[in-house]
């Protein structure tokens, strides 16, 4: 038995234990327990897999299992983790903890909320563990699905609407994705569904050609891309993370949409290097445009959550743009984003959702003065939105500084100023973010009806702290999940270097 | 000329008749009656093949069962006649005859055009007795060469079936 | 004049054409029913016709035994079935069976 | 001397003891708590200095080199060999920095249990001076160009934190708003400099020496001076240079103590300090570009000297005398052409000039906005006309501010003089324009400062208020005021015996100079006295018009230049300029705009296709009309067309 596995097998228990929980306790008390063994087990493997690397062991991926499950399409459960997975399991783990703790008293049918978000959860972590295409698309849509319930039935708003709109348009992405892992696989020979043989050619897998790449690197970037808020796409995002309830947020945002970077990079561009040389220009300009675009459509909004929302938009953004500027730094960058992203913008929809819960509004004009009806709600909003804006001892700056410089080695001009022109977002960010908290915390509360509400209960100053501890400590002591996740990004940047000078041929801007 | 024609034809203009009538008149009365006279003229025909035992079938359980039944349906659900059916408008009821005679034609026209293999019609065939029913029988009982025990059996427990499924859905809640 | 194959196929196609007519047209369940055992007994007719005048076996006569069976086991589902809807919707006609329609 | 890691710590320690426990302590204790923290450090940088200088001493060229205490990689890049480190890097003037920022800190904190005595949040006030305190030290004592935005981010937020300490108050959020995101968006092109820089040097050190950087400067031609520039804007944030500079006056919505510290003492100068860190590049390889520096500097404070003299909220004319004055080391900084420091040699004496004026005037100025504040929370207000005649009420007060006007305008034996006529004598061996023009804003300097001081404690007496508030003194804050003064009477003697030639080897320029070597200074007496003279003039002319009970020739004044006067006192409208730049042009031209395209252009792109897709299967679903017996109409149909296409093909 891997120990991979229990990452999926927890869950699975978890699901077995919800279902037979009578009562609310007991339905609580599965998921702490659950989650709590999940994250102990992530910290497990993210101190082992340290110690591994420490101890010289050099393969791609580590913890490898593999066990035949369909032999017509080679299809495998096959399972294995390097530095960027290791990094984003973590991530998980954090927040379906913090979720538990955030969702504590939701209502109603609160036990089938917590099945749903169990399953949602599986799909996230088998999609981390996995290395076969198949089983990463398959987890991929176990994930997605149960957002749609998650929204439809416990959101508030146009729920309806929002997570059909939400569910088609990732759904409409999961579709390229498919056509896209079907051609890689039967381009490279039909043998193999295993990421590492594909890319290694090895295990039968054979060197998929140029010409069918540049077919294959589109659909499968913008598969994964739409859930990773690409620009064009990202429109589900706004009104899907409005609707949905403060936990479901916090994991759609703080992990959902990591699955859309993390496979980009695992599909897209590790196993299509001469296409993503040739054609991450255009990616490159939808990103660009994504980050700047994002944080100003923030500036106008007066909704919480379409604020964060935006700025989820403009962060991923960042995301993908690190991933395609093809240097080690950027792309580590890109991934210490995902984790940074995952953890402020959860932090974030957990405060605006515990906001919501007592003020009944998420309207930035009708709130004001919070800050000294809530003080600690406050405090944390403030320190959510300064992470947020890349404070330095926070996870936000160490992630966008390496973006930044990792970005600015790509010496041509097209580079250059696509990075200057992200790096504005940072400016913009500030004057979304301070504005926000400006409006909404700061002043003399006027509104009597607010002037009573209380202050953070303990399972939301538990969830709440959690979280701020995680930034701070990437923030604060940022190498050694930079060196884990480097560890496994340079080879695979190496490669992606290797495969030859055609370095965007149609750019029309070069 | 021999007899047998004359009789099918008689036959066969009683059918042609009484089809069109049955599938054209407005009271539905009429038209369950005419279709016991278009199934009496098909129990005719076998007769006139030979086929004495599947004539009489056909007049036990078609005209003396089904049309019964549809007799008793027709008068249970009350309003007989198929009054709204001049709502039905010119154009429908055109399209609808167009394309049953071009698909009768059709089939007609293959039929013509096709060179069948075929005794023809007379008294030796009409009096001979084609199929005995001992045969019948042990054809249908017997799982060898020639049997059709499958079939018969799949009848029967459709048959069933369809008992279960008469009593239960037609029983009143 | 010989009575060969021919004229009874003629024959069966008209039924079958005169029924597939009342098919179309017909409003009223039953008497669509009716057009039904039309195109069965055309059908029947091809059956015994082929097997006495192309054939020496006894298939075709058995099998227009098994249709004669499964048409009156069809007639009593649907005629039971028709009786039910007459007793929800008080009438018949097809075109007002709409409830599980879209 | 690992032991300077505490000057960085103790601080931080008391900043997360302060804020994470905080609100369980009584004031008494979290004061006592963080001010004792500011003790050790100030404790610790005067030691390190001791010891930089003396211990260690001049090295075997002559000068003080840098001294790298520690230095780790905190944040590794991968490609170039990039690293972002931390560490603490000892060189002349960073350790000056050091003692200028303990000292001034210390002596607010001390002050800050009078002025904050009973205010919410006593606690959260001193956790964030910690934090203040330990990023700014943490920037001066960089040991690279990345180290130094991160310190400079964290002053940045820090400095938004504590101005909005007020959080009740509109004018103060909006002025910590803005505080923060104009300084953020200078911080934009400094981040991007880095980048430029970090990309054609291979290294973010301050090392400037090696042959391998010699080389990677020289191969980047024109960048370089490039991305010193766009450091440069950077810093001109921060110091709130023109047109940079609109934060600072409105950040004086910011407790008193704060302003004292922040916007006049360390973070200000934060741009200057960046500048002479970065000099020996500047100099070496951007000589052509350092006009920028002059010009945006001498504009700076004759602009910042002009509107002084129409203000009438105290906090205000302090604020943009501190911009002037920050201006005045810029300049400095912009017009010193060479790194030798030969005997009497004009040419670098600009740097040093710099770092000498940043010096007393954090002394001065600090003694200034502290006077204010005593002043403030006597009268409670910041305006002109409440106060007027407050000598007899806190004569202390009045003393000390006086001390530093003088020192401010320049007189001889306080410590402005030395400093201030270093810079002109600089700019005067630049180019005699600059130096002309500087001395006239060193004029106009001495005029706004006196008209201010004759305000406060001359002047209309405001009866009826003073009767209502019985303006006094405490004790606990004229401390730091008196200690204050003292340097400033202190550092203004030995400096200007030291500019006529006394305390050979033991001036300021022995141990702070462009290239570290010892550096005489000297008086150019024509300098000198010019710009002693034209100071004295000032004064006169404001004690002339401004001293009596009335005033009738300011009066007069403002009739006869109404225009100019308004403009001077609404600050050249710049304000104004930049509101409508940021929410007439960025916000309802680009954002608005944008959000608009995002929900009804992105997004309704995607609604048409759900649209579209329902519209057409709405259309297409009457085919499954659900009759019987027009599916076998249409199967028929079907049937037939098929027949016949086997039959004619």
């Amino acid at each position: 038995m891997n120990f991979l596995s229990l990452f999926v097998l927890i869950p699975l228990l978890m699901l077995l234990g919800l279902w037979l929980a009578k009562g609310v306790k007991a339905v609580r008390g599965v998921m702490v327990v659950g989650s709590s063994l999940l994250l102990v087990l992530a910290v497990y493997l993210t101190v082992d897999f340290i110690a591994q690397r420490a101890g010289g062991n050099t393969a791609e991926m580590l913890y490898q299992a593999s066990f035949t499950w369909f032999e017509p399409l080679n299809i495998s459960y096959r399972v294995g983790v390097d530095g960027i997975s290791v990094s984003m399991l973590l991530l998980s783990a954090v927040i379906v903890f913090t979720g538990t703790f955030v969702s504590w008293k939701l209502s109603p049918n609160l036990k089938d909320y917590f099945l749903w978000f169990t399953l949602l959860s599986m799909g996230v972590f088998g999609f981390f563990i996995s290395i076969d295409m198949f089983m990463m698309f398959m987890f991929y849509e176990i994930a997605l699905i149960p957002m749609y319930l998650l929204i439809g039935v416990w959101g508030t708003g146009h729920k309806e609407y929002s997570a059909m709109k939400l569910t088609l348009m990732l759904m409409g992405g999961s579709a390229f994705l498919m056509l896209g892992i079907f051609g890689i696989f039967y381009d490279a020979g039909g043998n193999t569904m295993n990421i590492l043989d594909i890319a290694n050619h090895t295990g039968g897998a054979s060197p998929i050609e140029f010409g069918r790449q540049c077919i294959w690197f589109p659909l499968t970037f913008v598969g994964f891309g739409v859930l990773g808020a690409l620009f064009p796409f990202h429109t589900w995002s706004p009104d899907g993370h409005a609707s949905a309830p403060t936990a479901v947020s916090m994991l759609h945002a703080g992990v959902l949409m990591k699955l859309g970077g993390y496979g980009c990079f695992r599909i897209a561009i590790f196993l299509l290097p001469e296409a993503a040389n040739e054609l991450n220009w255009i990616f490159l300009i939808l990103t660009g445009i994504s980050v700047v675009y994002g944080a100003m459509s923030a500036c106008v909004q007066t909704d919480l959550k379409y604020i964060n929302a935006y700025s989820s938009v403009s962060h991923c953004g960042l995301v993908l743009f690190g991933i395609l500027m093809l240097t080690t730094t950027s792309t580590t960058g890109a991934v210490l984003q995902m984790l940074s992203h995952g953890l402020m913008t959860a932090l974030f929809f957990a405060l605006i959702g515990m906001i919501y819960g007592r003020t009944h509004t998420r309207d930035v004009t009708l709130m004001k003065g919070l800050m000294q009806i809530m003080p600690f709600l406050g405090v944390c909003f403030v320190l959510a939105g300064l992470a947020n804006l890349g404070l330095p001892g926070l996870s936000g700056f160490v992630a966008e500084m390496s973006i930044f410089v990792g970005s600015f080695q790509n010496a041509d001009t097209f580079h250059r100023v696509l990075t200057i022109m992200s790096t504005c977002s940072i400016v913009v960010a500030a004057v979304y973010i301070l504005r926000m908290v400006g409006r909404m915390l700061y002043g003399v509360c006027t509104d009597e009806h607010h002037l009573h509400l209380t202050d953070a209960t303990w399972e939301e100053r538990l969830a709440v702290i959690c979280l701020i501890v995680c930034i701070a400590g990437i923030g604060c002591f940022p190498s050694w999940i930079s060196n884990l996740i480097s560890d496994s990004v340079a080879p695979i940047i190496e490669s992606v270097k290797q495969v030859g000078p055609i370095v965007s041929s149609c750019n029309p801007f070069m | 000329m021999n007899s047998e024609s004359i009789v099918f034809i008689v036959l066969a203009v009683l059918i042609a008749l009484f089809s069109v009538l049955s599938v054209t008149t407005k009271r539905i009365i009429r038209a369950a009656t005419y279709l016991l006279f278009v199934l009496f003229g098909t129990a005719g025909l076998y007769f006139l093949m030979g086929y004495t035992f599947l004539g009489a079938v056909q007049i036990m359980v078609y005209a003396g069962g089904i049309v019964v039944l549809y007799i008793f349906a027709i008068m249970l659900t009350g309003k007989t006649g198929d009054a709204k059916q001049h709502s039905l408008s010119l154009a429908k009821k055109g399209a609808a005859l167009v394309a049953a005679l071009v698909g009768a034609g059709l089939l007609m026209f293959v039929i013509i055009s096709h060179q069948f293999v075929s005794k023809s019609l007379s008294a030796e065939v009409t009096n001979e007795a084609a199929a005995p029913i001992g045969e019948i029988g042990s054809s249908l009982l017997s799982a060898g060469e020639g049997g059709n025990l499958l079939p018969f059996e799949a009848v029967s427990v459709l048959l069933l079936a369809c008992i279960i499924g008469g009593l239960i859905i037609a029983r009143k809640r | 004049m010989n009575i060969t194959i021919d004229y009874f196929l003629i024959l069966s196609a008209f039924m079958l054409g005169a029924g597939m007519y009342g098919f179309f047209t017909r409003r009223n369940t039953l008497a669509i029913l009716i057009s039904i055992e039309l195109i069965l007994n055309a059908a029947d007719i091809n059956f015994a016709a082929f097997n006495r005048l192309c054939q020496t076996g006894i298939e075709g006569y058995v099998f227009t035994l098994f249709s004669i069976a499964i048409s009156a086991a069809e007639t009593a589902i649907a005629i039971a079935v028709m009786i039910n809807i007459y007793r929800m919707l008080k009438n018949n006609y097809v075109d007002e069976l709409d409830t599980l329609k879209w | 001397m690992t032991y300077t890691l505490f000057i960085i710590l103790l601080p931080l320690i008391s900043f997360l003891v302060l804020g994470i426990a905080g609100k369980w302590f009584s004031h008494k204790t979290a004061g006592w708590i963080g001010t004792l923290a500011l003790a050790g450090v100030t404790a610790l940088s005067y030691y390190a200095a001791y010891e930089y200088f003396f211990v260690i001493g001049r090295g075997a060229d002559g000068a003080f080199a840098p001294l790298e205490v520690m230095n780790f990689c905190w944040l590794p890049f991968f490609d170039q060999g990039l690293h972002f480190d931390m560490g603490i890097m000892l060189d002349p003037i960073s350790v000056m920095m050091l003692i200028v920022i303990s000292t001034v800190s210390f002596m607010v904190h001390i002050y800050s249990f009078g002025y904050m005595k009973g205010e919410k949040g006593f606690q959260r006030y001193f956790a964030f001076l910690s934090l203040f305190t330990m990023s700014m030290l943490g920037l001066v004592v960089a040991t690279n160009i990345f180290q130094m935005y991160l310190f400079w981010e964290l002053v940045g937020v820090s400095s938004y934190l504590l101005i909005g300490f007020y959080y009740t108050s509109p004018a103060a959020i909006a002025a910590s708003k803005k505080a923060f995101i104009v300084t953020r968006f200078a911080d934009l092109f400094f981040l991007i400099g880095i980048l430029i820089y970090g990309f054609y040097t291979g290294s973010f050190a301050f090392v400037f020496d090696t042959p391998e950087h010699i080389a990677n400067y020289a191969q980047a031609g024109f960048i370089l001076p490039l991305a010193l520039t766009l450091m440069f804007i950077g810093g001109a944030g921060k110091s709130a240079m023109f047109p940079l500079h609109i934060w600072l006056p409105d950040a004086m919505e910011g407790p008193t103590p704060v302003s004292a510290l922040i916007h006049a003492a360390t973070m200000v100068v934060a741009g200057v300090f960046q500048v002479a860190r970065l000099f020996p590049l500047w100099v070496t390889y951007a000589q052509d570009w350092m006009p920028i520096i002059v010009w945006v500097g001498v504009f700076t404070a004759f602009y910042a000297a002009a509107v002084a003299c129409a203000q009438t909220d105290i906090k205000r004319v302090l604020a943009f005398s501190t911009i002037s004055q920050i201006a005045f080391m810029m300049v400095a900084l912009g017009v010193c052409t060479e790194m030798q420091t030969g005997h009497e040699h004009v040419g670098s004496v600009g740097y040093m000039a710099s770092m000498f004026h940043l010096f007393t005037h954090a002394m001065f100025k600090a003694c200034l906005f502290l006077g204010a504040g005593c002043i403030i929370h006597a009268v409670h207000s910041n305006e002109m006309n409440a106060m007027g005649g407050l000598r007899k009420y806190m004569p202390l007060t009045h003393i000390t501010f006086l001390i530093s006007c003088l020192a401010i305008s320049g007189i001889p034996f306080f410590s402005g003089f030395s400093s201030k006529d270093e810079i002109i004598t600089a700019c005067m061996a630049y180019s005699p324009a600059v130096g002309y023009i500087m001395t006239g804003i060193a004029a106009m300097t001495a005029f706004y400062m006196f008209r201010l001081y004759y305000g406060i404690f001359w002047g209309t007496e405001n009866k009826e208020l003073h009767a209502a508030h019985h303006p006094h003194e405490t004790k606990v804050m004229t401390w730091p005021l008196i200690i204050l003064s003292l340097i400033t009477v202190g550092v203004g003697i030995y400096t200007t015996l030291a500019g006529f030639g006394m305390f050979e080897g033991y001036s300021f320029g022995s141990f702070i100079s462009a290239d570290g070597q010892d550096y005489r200074i000297h008086f150019d007496t024509s300098v000198a006295l010019t710009s002693t003279i034209v100071a004295i003039v000032a004064i006169g002319v404001a004690t002339w018009i401004f001293k009596g009970e009335r005033q009738p020739i300011a009066d007069k004044l403002y009739a006869t230049f109404p225009r100019l006067h308004r403009w001077a006192h609404k600050r050249f409208y710049m304000d104004e300029v930049w509101q409508f730049v940021t929410h007439r042009i960025i916000f309802a031209c680009v954002s608005k705009p944008i959000a608009w395209f995002d929900r009804h252009v992105v997004d309704g792109f995607f609604n048409f296709l759900a649209w579209g897709t329902h519209a057409t299967s709405n259309g297409i679903k009457t085919l499954q009309s659900g009759r019987v017996q027009q599916y076998a109409l249409v199967y028929l149909i079907g049937t037939i067309v098929l027949i016949l296409m086997l039959l004619i093909f």
